[in-house]
């Protein structure tokens, strides 16, 4: 084997306190050395011509950079290689910028240091094989789990690009929270008037199977080949036959079942569609609350329906979908703000969130739009707005600012003002995060132009008190830290401006799609900064607030970026696979089966082979953890580019010197 | 008579001390339960005390002239200055042996070194390592007082007071120790210890080898061992119903003081490295694993088919019917599973009928022919009757019908070459010393230590 | 179960009340009170707001004093003692601080694994009550139900805080003296200023502050239609009765005629224990006029059942 | 190449690409000044460290070892670093029994983003192993060669006579060769008096051949891998049974194949300890048992022992004299004793009572005189690879042939690891060495810290997971080793 050595200057930045020529002289005293040079800048143009000549007139196999981080330059430096004619798996980095020059000013120390991870990248690069990426075919077709804003915009530029979208929302229409919306902001557009065209789109694009009120059962394969099985929960009517006519709905006997689209300040009927635009337009009995599927009375509904739709035992079925790519839209969920007592803990009926708030003020809401307190109905006086309820509040866990909040509360409350002109809307806030277009203007036009009076300071208690007039009203007590007092407010009315979260179930969704979620349930990106869609999991992205908080149009901006990267996924004919994967060596395996058991990623399964048991790994899923090497007793599976073979020659060029 | 002397424990642990000035003395030592060939320096010979010199060792002296791991030679490389890709090596071999004194084995133990004698130094070529140890090394053997339940050197044609392969042999009488010369090395070494002349004691050195070999097991019926070993070869069932119990760990090679294979690996880095010889054992499956995978000795049956037959029928058809075992039953007393290696060879031979031509065996059985011829008659010393050796538990004999005990002890045959770096049954490793050479494959390339090529490619 | 008990300053004096009646209810659900020898101040307000050293000190030495009964938990009845010693042992976790302790101390403090000090558990006699002992205990040894009379529980700013030292029931909406009183029969009204400030020592430099304070707990308990306000603080009870007056003439509100009880009384009478183990005569706002109006529900109520019986005898 | 002499020692790092890399460039950008001893090796996952690694680094000279990888639940893998913490606090806590200061070994979590913390564990890592100073090196500690017999006290009646339901059993077994078992492993006596040997009795005169008694020392199981497929039985003593279960546990063997017969064990005899009491080499002509005394009657001569001087040390403690699990139990059970306070064998206890560099010269001295045959393996019925050892391969080459005591001790420590949590304790491979080296006691150190740590013992339970082979999320047991 014949190896070159290139130890790079770095500007000053190695040279400073690494005598790079003497590394390069050391170097060349390591078996297998037979060219060694010291330059200037190894990453340059110039530097990297320089490899691929010296590769050509020395005839390499092998080339050892010592310069920066591999994280920086491996791949620069590997496609130098490929270009000169080598296999790109038979290079190595030493990092002695990062790792040496960088963190010490002793050149002696540093020279020695440098000169010893050069003979450990020799060793191992003595130790390397070629590998080549296997080629698999893809199918061109797209999961996305959820159906609110973002994934309907992923949807939509996914059809839009003749890719094949299979959209599974778990609720009975599409729309997620923004269908909740009455108005938007900052242009307190209509919600429903933006949104619901989009809605009709995908209803109506005949690339999008839409699975309403399912949910993903389980997800295997790998990316380009992943079988998603989806669990169709029963609606209890036949949507085929179900013209959305809306009859059932008024006839149903049960009256008292909570409205869960109005967020429960309303109840509907056991036969129910959500809402107006909802789509698909289907009914859907609520199993719970159906005196016919509880006690098998009643079955008024199937007598009104005209075309006989309603299924008293249906059941859940199973459907089966293959796709290529998977894009996780799930959204949020609002923080569980019972636990704040202090508020009342959900026991006073006029504390109400923002989303129940929305629903009172849109004009599909049960109260079509009128603003009536939920106790006594009465149209409040002062309403007090109180932000940051489960955001930026580490005592129960949830230290992050959900981001929207400061928005749309400025909006509820502009709106208030539209629809109770002589009402007075307080907001207790701690600073007010309006960084979009058009957003502080926005915040500002509800103080001066509706005279929203915005209190810097928390609100310490809600106390309800009886009014000389025997009504029910609230003492909100909190502080003005600008004026530097206590402030009292007697309201009528109280909205929390409660915080997000990871919608309920996204931690056992991630563990289904093998990607990591923190403690909030939001999903793990792959780099917060550079990778925001993509996740660690190849073929899995993410769109929206399961990424983390944002509002509508980041979210929508994510939704596009997500179906993007899955074109550009699908734009190759047959999809490449990292080489540096597992390998099995069938001679020495004994099919004990350590190695399926530890596989983080199920990539590995037990064959047979001529009439012996062996594991055989599956290139594509194998995401080369090494974890089935450190385990597997006789070595038989090695992962390949770091074998057992490779890292016991760095060792031992360490300790059997 | 060669001459006698007689020596009392003291002088015999002083005379050992003086020696160990200018030689390396090996002696038993007791290490926990087991009891090992140790270098020993004078002091700690003059405390010793005597009867832990005389425990028989676990394991055989074959560690003196055949060390586990031996390094034949060292190679260093140094790069030319001008064009680095050029190597220029230099060889070193370390073959010098020093004057060793090895006391304490048994006649077992010294036969076991006549056994290894003929495959490393009888031939066209012979094994210079060894045979510097050979003959740097003068054995100073005991007679062995009684026979273990595992002893069965007289179904091998020796006996516990034989003198074979001993320089000096050595009897325990009362007060002390007959020593008797035997070869003039021997004689040599007792230069300047004057021991008093013993010749009077030779009454009580024969009445102990006569006790002694009182003890032995009733000495062995079977004939025509190595040809009815040979014969068995073909019958599979029968190693496997044998084997069944066999844990095929190799405790039993390591410990044989007749096991000759060994292997050769290269350690160490390409500029400055070793090539080793250490012992091998046909027991275990990478003895004779093929790079491509392929063993033509896959499981128990066929290694232990292969361990029985070399001692009982390959080396006797080589060597003129020498058994490559001294009977001294180490392999019994130590193999985990305690099978025993006399069982083995009596149900191999029992059952096989030799008449040339008929029975499907080959007709011509070179071996055992050639063992008659040659046998001279020689006075029998096991007790001629004839009853099986009656297994002390109740394992059902019933008795054979007589036939004339029969000593294979032959005179030596022709010799034929033996290629000693190229050992009978072993196979040298591929030379691991040039890592640079092999480029490892990413799937299904595999180097064992004993594929039987040596791929040191130098460039 | 064997406890030390630290009775505090108050209990000689001003809630002698809460004394007598504490030691009583102890003793009928036999929780057996060693008093802890030689005990000194617990370290309270005028120590704590000077040097935490110092209040802690004090507060180890009771705990050591504690330690010599050979019970395995000190338990005070006024939130104030309780809070300054479970704050001490919480402090003195901390090797750096407990250094500085032990300094005050005539010998150091023994150390735990972490080197903090390891010293005795330490709870409110309420926290023992409702954890130790169990509600049920106390439900089935109740003979003088309270027969529904209305009343709210106040609870003051230290029985359950701060948080991570209390660890006992809910910072910002206790409900243990609740479920003691509606075990007792009573009628427990939702009270939204449970935890909110009485006033406490304020009283000293300024009167308005309790009587402002004080004032309007009393007036919101008036409002809701509470006939009695239970509490378990000896400071927020000399606000809240003797200072009652007072609180209403500087809240300018008619006089309330609230009585309030602590909760170990309301407990003694429901348990049916003798006169000297309330010392009802000790309470300002005269308690007999809603005493008399339990006994008067009790009358009409018993007599009710035996007619009942009598009729259910006759019918079968 | 070599450390700097005088200023540096010899760290080796293990950093997983994904995090502790990068936090080391992190350090690097922000140009934290840090002690320059450490040389980083690359790998993909802290899950990919073998901690062979870690003890092949140690046991050839490195004064310190240091692994570092993403912290729990951030995993690149997801799951890579939950494995790694098992077995490298496992390892942390086994490094003493062969003499190695654990303080010389540290794993942490570090992520991409924690520059100044990297810095700091170097730094204090690097402080640690200075104040700590040079590791000793096996070539220079004196081997001592002492080990002293050390007879514990039996917790349970020994006995050796003959069993009374031993017909029953006998009984038992033929009938299952009637109803087609191709055939059952059972002993019987051996070439002498005083030693049984393993049979695989297929025909009813053979099962007469069967015996019971405390010279059944073998463990059966170790020949069931072989027969996977075949409809076989077996006779199992109360710790074979373990071996048994282990390897259905790892469906090494399956259920349906195999049939199990147990019988109350009353302990087994070391043979080393009953030829003690003889003269070296006497002929053996019987022995008979009674109660709890052996005659042997040698050369002529009778000697009478108790069980209590020459029972194997594991039969003393043993706490599971009855098949764990069985088809066919005859006989009454033995009483099962309650587990002992301290469960550790001789070759444990004489560890423990040594310093860590006395325990280095003991493994010195006891290496010393290993021939490197392996039957120490070979008697291991967990040792499944048989004819793959890793040992006995240059693809990954982790021994060499040199017969140095770190190679040979090498191979041991492969041993134990490999059977860290699977080891059933039968201690054959003890029994099985010729050279009679106390290897179980490395074992033995890694089953009582799994013990410790994840409360587990191995062969109780068919269903059971070895813990190495899995993981928790939140692990109660382990605390963070936080260098920072």
């Amino acid at each position: 084997m014949k190896i070159g050595v290139f130890v790079c200057h770095c500007g000053s930045n190695i040279e400073a306190t690494v005598d790079t020529a003497t590394v390069a002289k050391i170097a060349l005293t390591y078996p297998d050395v037979v060219f060694s040079e010291d330059t200037m800048y190894t990453c340059s143009e110039p530097g990297q011509e320089n490899i691929v000549q010296a590769i050509k007139k020395h005839g390499l196999d092998g080339v050892v950079v010592a310069s920066c981080s591999p994280r920086m330059h491996e791949p620069t430096f590997r496609r130098t290689v490929e270009r000169a004619g080598l296999n790109r798996y038979m290079f190595e980095m030493a990092n002695i910028r990062e790792h040496v020059s960088w963190i010490g000013r002793d050149r002696e120390a540093n020279t020695n240091k440098a000169a010893e991870l050069v003979r450990l990248a020799v060793e191992k690069l003595r130790r390397n094989a070629p590998l080549y990426a296997k080629q698999f075919d893809v199918t061109k077709r797209v999961l996305v789990i959820g159906g609110g804003v973002a994934g309907i915009q992923a949807a939509l530029d996914a059809a839009e690009s003749g890719i094949g979208v299979v959209m599974v929302e778990r609720e009975s229409t599409i729309g997620g929270k923004m269908a909740k919306l009455d108005k938007t902001f900052p242009t307190i557009d209509c919600s429903s008037c933006v949104l619901a065209p989009k809605m009709v789109d995908v209803a109506q694009n005949p690339n999008i199977t839409l699975y309403a009120h399912s949910e993903v059962e389980s997800i295997s394969g790998f990316v380009g080949n992943f079988t998603v099985k989806i669990r169709k929960r029963a609606t209890y009517v036949d949507w085929d036959k179900c013209t959305g006519c809306g009859t059932c709905t008024e006839k149903c006997p049960t009256k008292n079942v909570p409205d869960a689209f109005n967020e429960d300040i309303s109840t509907c009927r056991a036969i129910n569609i959500p809402f107006p635009q909802a789509i698909p337009k289907k009914a859907t009995i609520n199993p719970d609350y159906c005196r016919k599927i509880k006690e098998g009375k009643c079955g008024v509904c199937a007598k009104v329906c005209p075309t006989g739709a309603i299924v008293y035992d249906m059941v859940d079925e199973i459907v089966e979908e293959k796709v290529g790519a998977i894009i996780a839209a799930t959204g949020y969920d609002l923080v569980d703000w019972t636990v704040y007592k202090e508020y009342g803990g959900g026991t006073y009926p006029d504390v109400i969130t923002s989303l129940q708030y929305e629903r009172m003020m849109s004009a599909s809401g049960p109260t079509a739009g009128h603003i009536h307190r939920p106790s006594d109905g009465m149209e409040p006086k002062n309403i007090v707005f109180i932000q940051c309820v489960g955001s930026r509040d580490c005592s129960i866990g949830r230290p992050y600012c959900s981001g929207f909040c400061c928005m749309y509360t400025a909006k509820q409350a502009i709106m208030t003002k539209d629809h109770l002109p002589d009402a007075e809307a307080f907001v207790f806030y701690m600073d007010i995060r309006a960084p979009g277009k058009m957003y502080d203007e926005f915040t500002r036009r509800a103080q001066e132009e509706y005279g929203v009076q915005y209190i810097r300071g928390r609100v310490s208690a809600i106390q309800p008190t009886v009014r000389p007039d025997g009504r029910v009203g609230y003492i909100v007590r909190g502080a003005d830290t600008l004026l530097g007092e206590s402030v009292e407010v007697d309201a009528d009315m109280v909205v929390l401006a409660v915080g997000v979260e990871g919608s309920k179930g996204a931690g056992n969704l991630a563990e289904k799609l093998r990607i990591s979620y923190d403690h909030y349930g939001f999903f793990m990106e792959s780099h917060v900064k550079l990778r925001p869609v993509e996740t660690n999991t190849a073929g899995v992205y993410l769109a929206g607030v399961c990424q983390g908080p944002k509002d509508i149009p980041a979210s929508v901006a994510q939704g596009s970026a997500a179906a993007a990267k899955v074109m550009a996924l699908f734009s190759k004919p047959k999809l490449e696979n990292d080489p540096q994967v597992s390998v099995v060596d069938i001679k020495r395996c004994v099919a004990c089966g350590k190695c399926i058991q530890v596989c983080p990623y199920q990539a590995i399964e037990e064959v047979e082979i001529r009439g012996q048991k062996k594991a055989h790994v599956i290139e594509t899923v194998c995401q080369g953890c090494g974890v089935c090497t450190a385990t597997c007793p006789q070595g038989a599976i090695q992962v390949a580019h770091f074998t057992d073979n490779q890292l016991l020659a760095e060792v031992n060029a360490l300790c059997l010197s | 008579m060669s001459s006698l002397l007689f020596a009392t424990p003291k002088d015999l642990t002083s005379w050992l001390a003086k020696l160990a000035s200018d030689h390396r003395v090996l002696a038993p030592r007791q290490e926990g339960p087991s009891v090992v060939y140790r270098p020993r320096t004078a002091e700690q010979l003059a405390s010793d005390d005597i009867d832990a010199l005389l425990r028989r060792a676990t394991a055989s002296p074959k560690q003196a002239m055949l060390p586990q791991c031996e390094t034949l030679m060292t190679f260093k490389s140094v790069k030319d200055a001008e064009d680095p890709s050029k190597l220029t090596t230099t060889l070193e071999n370390p073959c010098v042996a020093e004057p060793t004194v090895l006391f304490g084995c048994r006649p077992c133990d010294a036969r076991g070194f006549v056994v290894l004698d003929r495959p490393y130094l009888e031939g066209k070529f012979k094994d210079p390592y060894y045979g510097a140890r050979r003959e740097a090394t003068v054995i100073v053997t005991q007679a062995c007082p009684s026979a273990f339940s595992s002893c069965f050197c007289n179904w091998v044609g020796s006996h516990p007071s034989d003198k074979e392969g001993s320089d000096i042999l050595f009897t325990a009488v009362e007060g002390g120790f007959v020593l008797e010369v035997v070869t003039e090395k021997g004689q040599a070494l007792l230069e300047g210890a004057d021991f008093a002349d013993a010749s009077d004691r030779a009454a009580d050195v024969e009445a102990v080898h006569e006790a002694a070999a009182a003890t032995l097991p009733s000495p062995s019926t079977l004939t025509d061992v190595p040809a009815k070993v040979a014969a068995r070869f073909t019958d599979i069932a029968f190693w496997e119903k044998e084997t069944v119990k066999c844990l095929s760990c190799g405790a039993c090679t390591y410990l044989c003081p007749t096991c000759q294979c060994f292997t050769i690996t290269d350690e160490g880095s390409q500029l400055d490295g070793r090539r080793l010889r250490s012992w091998d054992s046909c027991m275990t499956p990478l003895f004779t694993l093929e790079t491509s995978g392929h063993n033509p000795r896959p499981t128990k049956a066929e290694r232990m088919r292969n361990r029985i037959s070399h001692k009982f029928s390959f080396y006797p058809e080589r060597y003129d019917g020498f058994f490559s075992c001294v009977g001294c039953g180490r392999c019994v007393v130590s193999c985990p599973v305690s099978l025993d290696i006399r069982h083995m060879v009596k149900a191999a031979v029992e059952g096989v009928v030799l008449d040339a031509g008929k029975s499907g065996e080959p007709a011509e059985v070179p071996a055992s022919e050639k063992a008659e011829e040659k046998a001279p008659v020689e006075e029998v010393k096991a007790p001629a009757e004839v009853a099986v050796p009656e297994a002390p538990t109740a394992v059902p004999t019933e008795p054979v019908e007589a036939v004339p005990a029969e000593s294979v002890e032959a005179a030596a045959a022709e010799v034929v070459p033996v290629e000693p770096v190229e050992a009978a049954a072993s196979a040298a490793a591929p030379a691991q010393a040039t890592p640079a050479s092999r480029t490892q494959k990413s799937a299904g390339r595999t180097t064992s230590r004993s594929s039987s090529k040596s791929k040191a490619k130098k460039r | 179960m064997k406890y030390a008990y630290y009775p505090g300053c108050s209990g000689h004096g001003t809630s002698v009340e809460y004394e007598a009646s504490t030691r009583a209810v102890c003793r009928a659900l036999n929780m057996d009170l060693v008093e802890i020898e030689d005990w000194n101040c617990c370290g309270s307000t005028p120590a704590h707001s000077v040097s935490h050293e110092l209040s802690a000190a004090l507060s180890a030495r009771n705990l050591m004093q504690a330690s010599k009964t050979g019970a395995d938990c000190v338990i005070s009845p006024c939130p104030s003692c309780s809070s300054n010693l479970k704050m001490a042992r919480y402090r003195m976790q901390k090797p750096a601080f407990k250094a500085r302790v032990d300094e005050l101390l005539d010998a150091p403090t023994p150390a735990n694994a972490e080197g903090g000090a390891d010293l005795m558990e330490t709870c409110s006699v309420l926290q023992a009550i409702v954890e130790n002992v169990g509600l049920e205990n106390i439900a089935s040894r109740v003979s003088y139900p309270l027969e529904g009379i209305k009343v709210v529980t106040y609870y003051g700013c230290l029985l359950s805080r701060p948080v991570q030292v209390a660890k006992f029931d809910d910072p910002e909406n206790p409900v243990s003296l609740d479920n003691i009183m509606k075990a007792l029969g009573a009628e427990v009204l939702p009270f939204a200023l449970k935890t909110e400030c009485c006033g406490a020592a304020m009283g000293i430099p300024d009167v308005n502050i309790p009587g402002s304070l004080s004032g309007r707990i009393l007036d919101t308990a008036k409002a809701v239609g509470a006939e009695a306000v239970i509490t378990a603080c000896p400071l927020c009870h000399m606000n809240l009765d003797l200072r009652q007056r007072q609180a209403a003439r500087i809240s300018g509100k008619p006089f309330f005629g609230l009585p309030v009880f602590y909760y170990t009384q309301m407990i003694a009478l429901a348990f049916g224990l003798p006169k000297d183990a309330m010392r009802l005569d000790k309470l300002a706002v005269n308690p007999y006029p809603l005493l008399d109006k339990i006994a008067e529900r009790r009358k009409v109520r018993v007599s009710a059942e035996l007619e009942a019986m009598k009729a259910a005898g006759a019918a079968s | 190449m070599s450390v700097l002499a005088g200023k540096e020692l010899r760290i080796v790092g293990f950093l997983c690409n994904w995090c502790s890399y990068g936090g080391a460039d992190t350090a690097g950008t922000a140009r934290a000044v840090q002690p320059t001893d450490l040389r980083i090796i690359r790998v993909p996952c802290s899950g990919r460290v073998n901690p062979l690694f870690v003890l092949k680094a140690l046991i050839n000279g490195a004064d310190g070892v240091l692994v570092s990888g993403c912290h729990p639940r951030d995993c690149h893998y997801s799951a890579g670093n939950y494995y790694a913490r098992r077995r490298l606090e496992l390892l942390k806590e086994f490094l003493p029994v062969i003499g190695i200061n654990p303080d010389r070994f540290e794993y942490t979590w570090v992520s991409a983003s924690e520059g100044q913390r990297w810095k700091d564990v170097v730094t204090n890592f690097t402080n640690r192993i200075h104040a700590l100073g040079p590791a000793p090196r096996w070539e220079d500690v004196p081997a001592r060669y002492d080990r002293p017999e050390e007879l514990i006290e039996s917790i349970r009646p020994l006995g050796c006579g003959e069993h009374p339901a031993l017909p029953e059993l006998r009984q038992a077994v033929k009938d299952a060769l009637a109803e087609g078992l191709e055939g059952v492993l059972g002993w019987k006596k051996g070439f002498d008096a005083v030693h049984a040997e393993p049979v695989f009795m297929t025909t009813p005169e053979e099962v007469d051949s069967l015996i019971w008694g405390p010279f059944n020392v073998h463990n059966l199981a170790v020949y069931l891998p072989q027969y996977k497929g075949r409809k076989i039985g077996v006779v199992v003593k109360g710790c074979d049974s373990k071996g048994v279960v282990e390897l259905l546990a790892e469906n090494l063997i399956s259920r349906e194949d195999v049939k199990i017969f147990g019988m109350g064990c009353n302990g087994t005899v070391s043979l080393p300890r009953i030829l003690a009491k003889l003269p070296e080499g006497v002929k053996i002509e019987s022995c008979t048992g009674r109660g709890n005394k052996i005659t042997v009657t040698a050369g002529g001569q009778d000697y009478e022992m108790t069980m209590a001087e020459v029972a194997q040390d594991k039969c003393r403690l043993c706490t599971k004299p009855n098949a764990v699990l069985s088809d066919v139990f005859v006989g009454t059970p033995t009483t099962e004793p309650a587990a002992p306070a301290d469960g550790r064998l001789p070759g444990l206890r004489f560890l423990d009572s040594l310093s860590l560099e006395e325990r280095m010269g003991y493994w010195k001295g006891q290496m010393e005189r290993c021939i490197a045959c392996h039957a120490c393996r070979g008697a291991c019925p967990m040792c499944v690879c048989r004819d793959y050892c890793v040992s006995d391969t240059r693809d990954p080459a982790w021994v060499t042939q040199e017969d140095t005591v770190q190679q040979k001790l090498f191979f041991q420590l492969i041993h134990a690891q490999h059977l860290a949590g699977r080891c059933t304790g039968c201690t054959e491979c003890e029994r099985a060495c010729p050279m009679d080296i106390p290897v179980f006691a490395l074992k033995q150190q890694f089953g009582r810290m799994i013990q410790k740590i994840f409360s587990y013992g191995a062969g109780l339970d068919v269903n059971a997971t070895p813990p190495l082979l899995t993981y928790q999320v939140e692990e109660p047991t382990i605390k963070e080793h936080d260098l920072a």
